[in-house]
C-alpha cells in the first residue's frame, strides 16, 4: 500500500515520537510513504472558526497538491486534528458539485476529490499489512494490559470520519492485539482530554485527564495507547502535576505510561527505545515494555484445542478415579489384615 | 379562449397535467383542502395510473395547443398497482429524450413523482412549471429562427436522396 | 461471392425438391444490370433464378410473414435478416420451426446508383447471421463500427437547429408509410395511423402530423429496433430516419443497462416492457 | 350525437365564492353535444340529486357531467343516483373537479371561472366517448386466512370463527400467542398477561372452525379479493402430532440442553426437542432441526427411544399446500430493535446487566428463568438501584427509527412499579424525554408509580460504563435542572423501539401490498380506513400496521374481523368494471401486454375469429376481468391500442386532451 503522508505541524514537534515510531513500523511492514508536496497548515481548530471557506480551502490546497502529484493515492494524516480537517474538506467537495467548484476557485487549482483521507490506524486495518506486522513482531508484549484511547477527532463527527463507530470504536484494539498485548474494556475511550483548553483554563481541564487515567487503571490497564499527538501530550505530560495534587489530597498517584500505538508496534517489532521515540515520553515507559517482553507467552487456544484439552482432562480424571477405586479395593484387604493383628 | 389574460395582457400558458388518481390527484385535492394557492395555468387530467399515460397523449397535447405537459405519478414503490410507475418512468425517460432531441425545450415536458400527502410539493411543482413555461412563452416560440433553418438547410437528406423524386414531391405539397 | 450464389441455388433446389420447404426467399436479378429485387421461389427448377452478390440491397425478411400459412419457408439470411427472424419470433408473429434459415455471412452491400457501400452496411453491427440452420461460406470479421456519428452531429446542434433539422425532415415526409411496411418491428394488424375513430394522428398533410407519425413510430419501435436501416433505405424522400432510431438505442443502452439493439435473441422482454426497481431516478 | 347534461354545483360558497357558476353553465351550453346545462346549490344533497334525475327525464339526456367537488369524493354517490333513480348506465358520467383543484386554489373569479370552463369542456369531451359498462359477480370463498398468531391474529380468528366462517392461522413460530405470554403484567390494570392470553389461545385450539398451522409460512399468494390461492409451507416438526400426547418425556431426556431459549430472550437454555413455554398451543413439542444432534450429525435418537407413543419421526418433511381463501388478515406483529448493534454508548451488548424491556419481563415473570425474582443476569444478585432508559431507538432518526413506539412509556412505568414492588427499598430512576400516557386511566397509573417513589429524570442517558466493582455508571443530564446526573446502577433496562419483524418486506411483495417508509404495512387511509389496505380483501390488525399497545391491537383485530365478516357474508361481490378490454380485430398477438401486467390478468389464447367472411384461428390476448385492476399499463404497451381501458378509453382521453388544447 502507498500513502501520501500529510505531516502537519505536530509531526516534528509534539508528535515527533509518533512520526518516528510510525515510520519505523512502515519501513518494516512494507508501507511506502511519499510526502505531500508543498503542504500547508491544515487550519487546526482556528481555520474553520474563522470562516467556512478558510476551513475548506487550507486543507483542500494540500489535497490538491497531493492529487496533482500522486492521483488517487490515499492521503495519510497521523495527527487527529489534520485528519479531521482534511476529511471535512474532502467530504464537502464530494458531497456537492458546486461546493467543489467553489473550493477550486478558492485555491486556484483543480481538485476532483479523488483521493481518500485516512488516519494513522487505517493502514493497519488492511489484512495484508496486519499479516506482515504480525509476522515481524519479534519481541511480543505478552499480555500487556493496554487501554486504547481515541479522544474525539478520530471518531467524531460521525458524518466526516467513517472508519469506526463513534461511541464504541474497536479498531485500535485490533491493531494493538497484533503486538501480543491485551486491550481492556473501559468506559472513557472517547471522553474529552481537554484538548487545547489546558492552556486557557488548566484548572477546569485537570479533572478530565484525572478521570481518564483513573478509569484506565480501574479497568486494570497497565498502559494507555493513543493515536493523536494532542491526546498523548495531555495524558502524558499532565500526569506529574495531577499526582502532585493527589498526593496533597492524600490520594494514591496514578502512574500509567502513555504511548502512541505505533510506539507499541515499533517496540514489539524490535525497535530500540530511541528508534520508537519512547525516550521522549514524560512518564518513563521503557521499563514496562522491557518487563512485558519477558513475560511468559500466553498462547490463545483454538476451540478444537480447548475441546481436546477437555477430553484429555476427563480421561485423566477417569483414570485417577479407577486408580483410586483399585487402591480402595486393595486397602480393605490391608485394613482387614490390620484389624486381625 | 384568448391566450393573453384580458387584464394584464401577459401570456397565460396552457399546461396539461396527467395526474394519477391514487397519489398526485389525491395530493392535488389535499392542496385544495389546505386552501393553498397556485397559478391557474395547469389543468389536471385524471388517469388511473401514470402507467396509463400514453406518450401519444403527450405529443398530441404539445402539438395541438398546449404550451407544456406535466406527467405526475406515485413515488416508485408506492404505486397502487405496484409496478405502473416503473413502466411509466422508463417510457417517459426515453420519450422525453426523444422529443428534446427533436428540438422541444426541456421545460415544456416534465415528469414528477408526487405522493398523496405531498400537497406542498404539488403546489410548488405547479408554480415552478408555470413560471418556466411563462418564461419560455407560447409553443410558437419554440419554432426555429431563420438563422437556424438556413444553418441546417440541405444537410438533412441522406446520401441516397433521389433528387428528381424529391423535386416532384415538392410540387405535390 | 459467386460460389456462395451457387451453393444457395443448389441448397434451394434441394430443399424445394425434397419438399422440406414450400418456398425459398432470396433475391432475383432485375432487367437492368446489378438491380436486384426480392424473389420468392416455389419450384425447384426456378432455384437457378436466385442471385446473391453485392447489390442485394433489400432486407427480405418481412416476406416471411406473407407465407406463414404454407408450412416451412426457407430464407437466405444475412446478419440483418437473421435478427429480423428473431424479432418476428419475439413478437409471436412466427415460430422458429416455420422458417429454415440459410445463413450467409454478409460482406456489406453496394449501392448500385453510387457504387459505395450502403450507409446501413457501413454501420452494420452484426454481419454474421445470429441464427441459422446452415451456414453458407465462413464467417466474416465483425468490425462493429461506431454508428452514432450522425446522432452526435445532430446532438451537437443547438435546440433551434435541431428543431429546424426535424422540421425540414418531417416537412419532406409524404406519409407513404414505406418505412412502416419495410420495418420488421412494425407487424401490427391495424397501425395507429389508420385508426381515425380514436384519431391518434390527424389527416392533415403538414409538418405537425408527419412529425407525430414519425416520432410515435420511432417510439413504438425504439426499444425493439434491429438497426437494419431498411426504413431509411426504403424512404423515397431519402429522410435520415435512422438518426432517431440510433438515438433511442443509445439512450436505452445508457439508461437501462447493456443493450445493442433488438433481435439478438428471440425472446423478450424488451427494455420498455420491463423495469428494475433501481433504475436511475430523475423525476424525484 | 349524444345529449349531455352539465350540472354545475355551487357547493354553498365553496365553488360559487370564487367561480362564477352561472357563467360556467352558460359556456357549457355552447359546448358540442351539450343538451342542457344548469346549476344547483348542493348537487350532492337529496334535493340536488332529485334535480338531476328530473332534468335527465325532462331533457331525455343520455350522458351526465357534474362539475362539483373531486370525483374521489362523490363519484360513487352520483353513480348510485344514476343506477338507482334513472335508467342511465352509471358509467356514462364524468365529474369535473372545480372545487379542490379550482375554486379552493384560485382566489380571483377572473382566473377561476375560465379554468372551470376548461375543466368542464374536458369532462364533456370525455363523457361523449364514454361507453356503457356493467359490473359482474365475483364469487366469494367463505374462508379467511390470518397470517400471524399473536393476540391480534388470535382475536381476529375467534371473531371470524364465531361468525361461522372457517379460519386458518399461519404462525411462523412453534406456538401461537406471540409476545403476550412473554409479559408478566399488563398495564394499566396489572392483570397477569399469560392469564388473559392463554385462555384465548386454548379457545382458538378448541374452536371447531379454527385450524392452526404452526412453524408455517405463506410462500405465494395469487388471485384477488374473494379468491386468493395461497401456498403455505408447513415446516417439518419431526413429531407426529396425532400420536404425541404432550407428556414431555422427550424434553427431559434430550441431551442437547445448551440452546439459548428464544422465548426467554436468551436468558435461559432449552433442549433441542422443546415446547417454548408450558401453556404453548399446540401443547406439543417440536424438534429444532438446526440443533438436534440426530438431525445434524446423525448420532443420538434418545427422544425416539423414550417416546411412549413412538411419535418421533426423523424423516419428516415440509408439507406445502395450496388453498383458496376469501380474505387475508395480516397480523404479523413486531420485533424489538437490535439495540446492541446501534448503541455502543450503552455498552453495545457487552454488559450483561444492561437488558431490554422484554428481557426484564422474563425476569419478573413467575414462569421466567428466575421464577419472578429480579436478579442481575451477571451474578444473580438482587439489584438495589435500577435505571430505566426510555426511547432507546425510538424518536432517534440518526441511529434508530424516527417514530414513537407508543407503548414503552406505559410499560416503562409498569417496570418501575414492578421493581419497587418486588425489591424492598429498591431505588428506580427513569430517564425520559416525554411521558406519553394517552389511554383510559393510563395517567393515573403513571401518577401512582411516581407516588411509589420512582425518580423520573427528564433527559437521555449519554453513556453507560461498567466500573471494576460491577456497578454500571449511567451518565446523563437532568434537562429540567440543567445538572449533569451520574447514577451508579446495578441494572439498566432499555425500553427499545418496536420495528417490523424480519421478513415483512418479503411478505409485502408476496401479498402484493405496500410498506410505509418505516417498514410497517400501509393502511388504505390512516384515519378513515386503518384496518384495510389498498389491495382488496387484504386487512391489517395490530402492530403489523404500526406500533401500538394491546388494547388498540385487540380493538383493531375486532375491526379487521368485522371487515372480513362483512366481505365473507356476501354471496358474491361486484367486480370493478373499469378494466382492460382487447379488441380482437386490432390484436396481432404480439404479447407485449402479457409481460407487463402486474396481476398476470392477460394471457394469449387461440381463438377462431370471423374475418372478412373467412374463419381464421389466431392467437390474441384475452383479459381476465376478475384479475384486472384497471391500471392501464397494458394499454400503452399495446402499440396499435388494441388493448383499451374501459372507463378511461384512448378515444376519451384523446378528445379530453384536444378539448383543452384547442379551446
Amino acid at each position: 500500500m502507498r500513502y501520501a503522508n500529510f505531516p502537519g505541524c505536530s509531526a516534528s514537534t509534539t508528535g515527533k515520537a509518533y512520526t518516528e515510531s510510525f515510520s519505523y513500523v512502515a519501513r518494516h511492514a512494507g508501507i511506502e510513504i511519499d510526502e505531500v508536496p508543498d503542504w500547508n497548515c491544515c487550519g487546526a481548530s482556528a481555520g474553520r472558526l474563522q470562516s467556512d471557506d478558510l476551513g475548506d480551502a487550507l486543507p483542500a490546497r494540500s489535497l490538491a497538491n497531493a492529487e496533482a502529484a500522486f492521483g488517487d493515492e490515499p492521503v495519510l494524516a497521523l495527527c487527529a486534528g489534520c485528519y479531521s480537517n482534511l476529511r471535512r474538506a474532502l467530504v464537502h467537495a464530494r458531497e456537492s458539485e458546486d461546493r467543489r467548484r467553489q473550493i477550486e476557485a478558492l485555491i486556484g487549482q483543480p481538485y476532483e476529490a479523488k483521493a481518500d483521507v485516512v488516519c494513522g490506524i487505517d493502514p493497519f486495518l488492511e489484512p495484508e499489512v496486519a499479516q506482515t506486522v504480525k509476522a515481524r513482531v519479534t519481541q511480543p508484549l505478552n499480555g500487556l494490559k493496554v487501554a486504547c484511547y481515541y479522544g474525539c477527532a478520530l471518531v467524531r463527527p460521525r458524518a466526516l470520519t467513517t472508519f469506526d463507530d463513534e461511541e464504541d470504536p474497536q479498531s485500535m484494539e485490533a491493531v494493538v492485539k497484533l503486538t501480543g498485548a491485551e486491550p481492556v474494556e473501559w468506559g472513557s475511550k472517547t471522553e474529552c482530554c481537554g484538548a487545547s483548553h489546558h492552556v486557557s483554563n488548566p484548572t477546569a481541564m485537570k479533572p478530565l485527564v484525572e478521570r481518564i487515567l483513573a478509569d484506565a487503571i480501574d479497568a486494570g490497564a497497565e498502559a494507555i495507547a493513543t493515536a493523536c499527538p494532542l491526546c498523548n501530550m495531555n495524558l502524558d505530560m499532565r500526569e506529574a502535576e495531577i499526582n502532585k495534587a493527589r498526593a496533597a489530597r492524600g490520594e494514591a498517584p496514578l502512574d500509567i505510561p502513555v504511548y502512541f500505538f505505533a510506539q507499541l508496534l515499533a517496540s514489539a517489532m524490535g525497535a530500540s527505545d530511541a528508534e520508537a521515540g519512547i525516550t521522549r515520553n514524560f512518564v518513563p515507559g521503557s521499563s514496562l515494555l522491557a518487563e512485558a517482553k519477558t513475560r511468559e507467552v500466553v498462547v490463545e487456544l483454538t476451540p478444537e484445542q480447548k475441546k481436546a484439552a477437555r477430553i484429555a482432562a476427563a480421561k485423566k480424571q477417569a483414570a485417577a478415579r479407577k486408580a483410586a477405586q483399585a487402591a480402595a479395593a486393595a486397602a480393605p484387604a490391608q485394613g482387614k489384615e490390620e484389624a486381625h493383628e | 379562449m384568448p391566450r393573453d389574460n384580458e387584464q394584464t395582457g401577459e401570456f397565460t400558458p396552457k399546461i396539461l397535467a396527467f395526474c394519477c388518481n391514487w397519489c398526485t390527484y389525491a395530493g392535488a385535492d389535499l392542496a385544495g383542502l389546505n386552501r393553498m394557492n397556485y397559478p391557474a395555468d395547469v389543468k389536471v387530467l385524471r388517469v388511473p395510473c401514470s402507467g396509463r399515460v400514453n406518450p401519444q397523449y403527450v405529443l398530441k397535447a404539445l402539438q395541438s395547443g398546449c404550451d407544456g405537459v406535466l406527467v405526475c405519478g406515485c413515488h416508485p414503490g408506492d404505486c397502487h398497482y405496484s409496478t405502473g410507475n416503473y413502466y411509466a418512468k422508463r417510457r417517459m425517460m426515453i420519450f422525453k429524450r426523444m422529443v428534446e432531441f427533436a428540438g422541444l425545450s426541456p421545460e415544456r415536458f416534465q415528469i414528477r413523482w408526487i405522493s398523496g400527502s405531498e400537497a406542498g410539493k404539488f403546489r410548488d411543482t405547479v408554480v415552478e412549471v408555470s413560471e418556466q413555461i411563462r418564461a419560455l412563452g407560447p409553443m410558437e416560440n419554440d419554432a426555429p429562427s431563420r438563422a437556424a433553418i438556413d444553418a441546417v438547410a440541405g444537410t438533412v437528406a441522406s446520401p441516397e436522396a433521389d433528387e428528381e423524386l424529391f423535386a416532384a414531391a415538392k410540387e405535390a405539397i | 461471392m459467386a460460389d456462395v450464389q451457387d451453393t444457395i441455388r443448389e441448397r434451394a433446389a434441394a430443399l424445394l425438391s425434397s419438399g422440406e420447404v414450400s418456398a425459398v426467399i432470396g433475391w432475383g436479378a432485375g432487367r437492368f444490370d446489378d438491380v436486384r429485387f426480392p424473389l420468392v421461389v416455389k419450384r425447384a427448377e426456378d432455384a437457378g433464378k436466385l442471385v446473391f452478390d453485392a447489390s442485394c440491397v433489400q432486407m427480405t425478411a418481412k416476406r416471411l410473414l406473407e407465407h406463414t400459412g404454407e408450412g416451412k419457408v426457407a430464407l437466405v439470411a444475412r446478419g440483418c435478416e437473421s435478427r429480423a427472424v428473431n424479432r418476428f419470433i419475439a413478437d409471436h408473429q412466427l415460430t422458429r420451426d416455420q422458417v429454415y434459415v440459410i445463413g450467409v455471412p454478409c460482406p456489406g452491400m453496394v449501392d448500385p446508383a453510387t457504387g459505395e457501400t450502403l450507409k446501413r452496411c457501413a454501420e452494420c453491427q452484426v454481419r454474421n447471421p445470429v441464427v441459422h440452420d446452415e451456414l453458407v461460406g465462413d464467417p466474416v470479421p465483425e468490425p462493429k463500427p461506431y454508428r452514432f456519428a450522425e446522432v452526435d452531429r445532430v446532438e451537437a446542434m443547438s435546440r433551434e437547429e435541431r428543431r429546424a433539422f426535424f422540421d425540414e425532415m418531417y416537412g419532406k415526409c409524404i406519409r407513404c408509410y414505406a418505412c412502416r411496411n419495410a420495418c420488421p418491428c412494425c407487424t401490427c394488424r391495424e397501425c395507429f395511423v389508420e385508426q381515425d375513430k380514436v384519431g391518434w394522428q390527424g389527416k392533415a398533410f403538414n409538418v405537425n402530423e408527419a412529425r407525430y407519425y414519425g416520432m410515435i413510430r420511432a417510439f413504438h419501435t425504439g426499444d425493439r429496433c434491429i438497426e437494419c436501416g431498411e426504413c431509411e433505405r426504403a424512404c423515397p424522400m431519402g429522410l435520415p430516419l435512422m438518426v432517431i432510431m440510433h438515438q433511442q438505442v443509445r439512450d436505452i443502452d445508457k439508461l437501462f443497462g447493456p443493450y445493442e439493439g433488438g433481435g439478438l435473441t428471440d425472446s423478450g422482454p424488451d427494455p420498455l416492457r420491463t423495469y428494475k426497481t433501481d433504475d436511475i431516478e430523475e423525476f424525484m | 350525437m349524444s345529449r349531455i347534461g352539465v350540472f354545475v354545483c355551487h357547493c354553498g360558497t365553496n365553488i360559487a365564492g370564487t367561480v362564477d357558476v352561472e357563467a360556467v353553465a352558460d359556456a357549457a351550453r355552447q359546448m358540442p353535444n351539450v343538451a342542457y346545462a344548469g346549476t344547483n346549490k348542493y348537487m350532492c344533497s337529496a334535493q340536488g340529486q332529485d334535480y338531476i334525475v328530473d332534468i335527465i327525464k325532462e331533457h331525455n339526456l343520455d350522458r351526465v357531467v357534474i362539475a362539483s367537488c373531486s370525483p374521489r369524493m362523490h363519484e360513487r354517490l352520483f353513480r348510485k343516483v344514476l343506477a338507482e333513480k334513472t335508467d342511465l348506465n352509471p358509467y356514462l358520467l364524468e365529474v369535473a373537479n372545480i372545487r379542490e383543484q379550482c375554486s379552493w386554489v384560485h382566489k380571483d373569479k377572473q382566473i377561476g371561472t375560465p379554468k372551470a370552463i376548461n375543466l368542464v369542456a374536458m369532462a364533456v369531451a370525455k363523457a361523449d366517448c364514454d361507453t356503457q359498462l356493467f359490473t359482474h359477480e365475483i364469487p366469494v370463498t367463505k374462508r379467511a386466512l390470518i397470517i400471524g398468531g399473536g393476540i391480534a391474529g388470535i382475536q381476529a380468528a375467534l371473531d371470524i370463527a364465531d361468525a361461522g366462517f372457517p379460519v386458518t392461522i399461519v404462525e411462523r413460530k412453534t406456538t401461537i400467542g406471540g409476545k403476550m405470554p412473554m409479559l408478566d403484567k399488563t398495564f394499566p390494570t396489572l392483570d397477569c398477561s399469560a392469564c388473559i392470553s392463554t385462555p384465548k389461545m386454548s379457545e382458538c385450539e378448541a374452536h371447531p372452525l379454527i385450524e392452526i398451522k404452526t412453524l408455517s409460512e405463506v410462500e405465494k399468494v395469487e388471485g384477488y379479493i374473494g379468491n386468493f390461492d395461497v401456498t403455505i409451507r408447513e415446516k417439518a416438526k419431526y413429531i407426529d402430532y396425532d400420536k404425541c400426547t404432550g407428556c414431555g418425556m422427550c424434553e427431559t431426556k434430550c441431551p442437547q440442553k445448551k440452546i439459548p431459549s428464544e422465548f426467554n430472550q436468551g436468558m435461559s437454555t432449552r433442549t433441542a426437542v422443546y415446547k417454548p413455554f408450558p401453556q404453548a398451543v399446540p401443547s406439543k413439542p417440536t424438534i429444532d432441526a438446526d440443533h438436534c444432534r440426530m438431525l445434524t450429525e446423525g448420532k443420538c435418537g434418545v427422544c425416539a427411544k423414550v417416546c411412549p407413543t413412538g411419535a418421533i419421526d426423523y424423516q419428516d418433511v415440509d408439507r406445502v399446500t395450496t388453498e383458496r381463501y376469501g380474505a387475508i388478515v395480516l397480523a404479523t406483529g413486531y420485533e424489538l430493535i437490535d439495540w446492541t448493534r446501534l448503541y455502543g454508548e450503552y455498552g453495545g451488548g457487552r454488559y450483561a446487566d444492561v437488558i431490554s424491556g422484554l428481557q426484564f419481563e422474563r425476569l419478573v415473570n413467575a414462569s421466567g428463568p428466575t421464577e419472578g425474582h429480579i436478579l442481575r443476569p451477571s451474578d444473580g444478585t438482587e439489584p438495589k438501584t435500577m435505571v430505566i432508559v426510555k426511547c432507546v431507538g425510538s424518536r432517534d432518526p440518526h441511529k434508530g427509527v424516527p417514530y414513537c413506539s407508543r407503548a414503552c412509556c406505559m410499560y416503562g412505568a409498569k417496570h418501575a412499579h414492578q421493581f419497587m414492588d418486588k425489591v424492598p427499598g429498591g431505588k428506580c430512576f427513569v430517564f425520559y424525554m416525554d411521558v406519553r400516557t394517552p389511554g383510559k386511566n393510563y395517567d393515573e397509573f403513571y401518577m401512582n408509580t411516581l407516588h411509589e417513589g420512582a425518580r423520573y429524570i427528564r433527559g437521555r442517558i449519554s453513556k453507560i460504563t461498567r466500573r471494576s466493582d460491577g456497578k454500571l455508571v449511567c451518565l446523563g443530564e437532568d434537562t429540567l435542572s440543567g445538572n449533569v446526573v451520574e447514577v451508579d446502577a446495578d441494572m439498566v433496562v432499555l425500553e427499545t423501539a418496536m420495528v417490523p419483524p424480519e421478513g415483512a418486506k418479503k411478505l409485502a411483495q408476496t401479498v402484493n401490498t405496500q410498506l410505509g417508509p418505516e417498514g410497517f404495512f400501509t393502511e388504505a387511509h390512516p384515519k378513515l380506513r386503518p384496518v384495510e389496505t389498498n389491495t382488496g380483501g387484504l386487512y391489517l390488525a395490530g402492530t403489523a400496521q404500526g406500533p401500538k399497545d394491546i388494547p388498540d391491537t385487540v380493538a383493531q383485530a375486532g375491526a379487521a374481523a368485522a371487515k372480513v365478516i362483512g366481505l365473507l357474508c356476501k354471496q358474491s361481490i361486484e367486480s370493478n368494471p373499469m378494466v382492460a378490454h382487447v379488441d380482437d380485430s386490432k390484436c396481432s398477438g404480439c404479447g407485449a401486454c402479457v409481460d407487463i401486467c402486474p396481476y398476470s390478468a392477460v394471457t394469449l389464447v387461440e381463438k377462431t375469429l370471423r374475418e372478412n367472411s373467412r374463419k381464421v384461428t389466431r392467437t390474441v390476448a384475452q383479459v381476465n376481468e376478475g384479475l384486472c385492476q384497471g391500471c392501464g399499463a397494458c394499454t400503452v404497451a399495446c402499440r396499435p391500442g388494441a388493448s383499451d381501458l374501459l372507463g378511461f378509453n384512448d378515444e376519451g382521453i384523446m378528445r379530453e386532451v384536444e378539448a383543452y388544447a384547442t379551446r
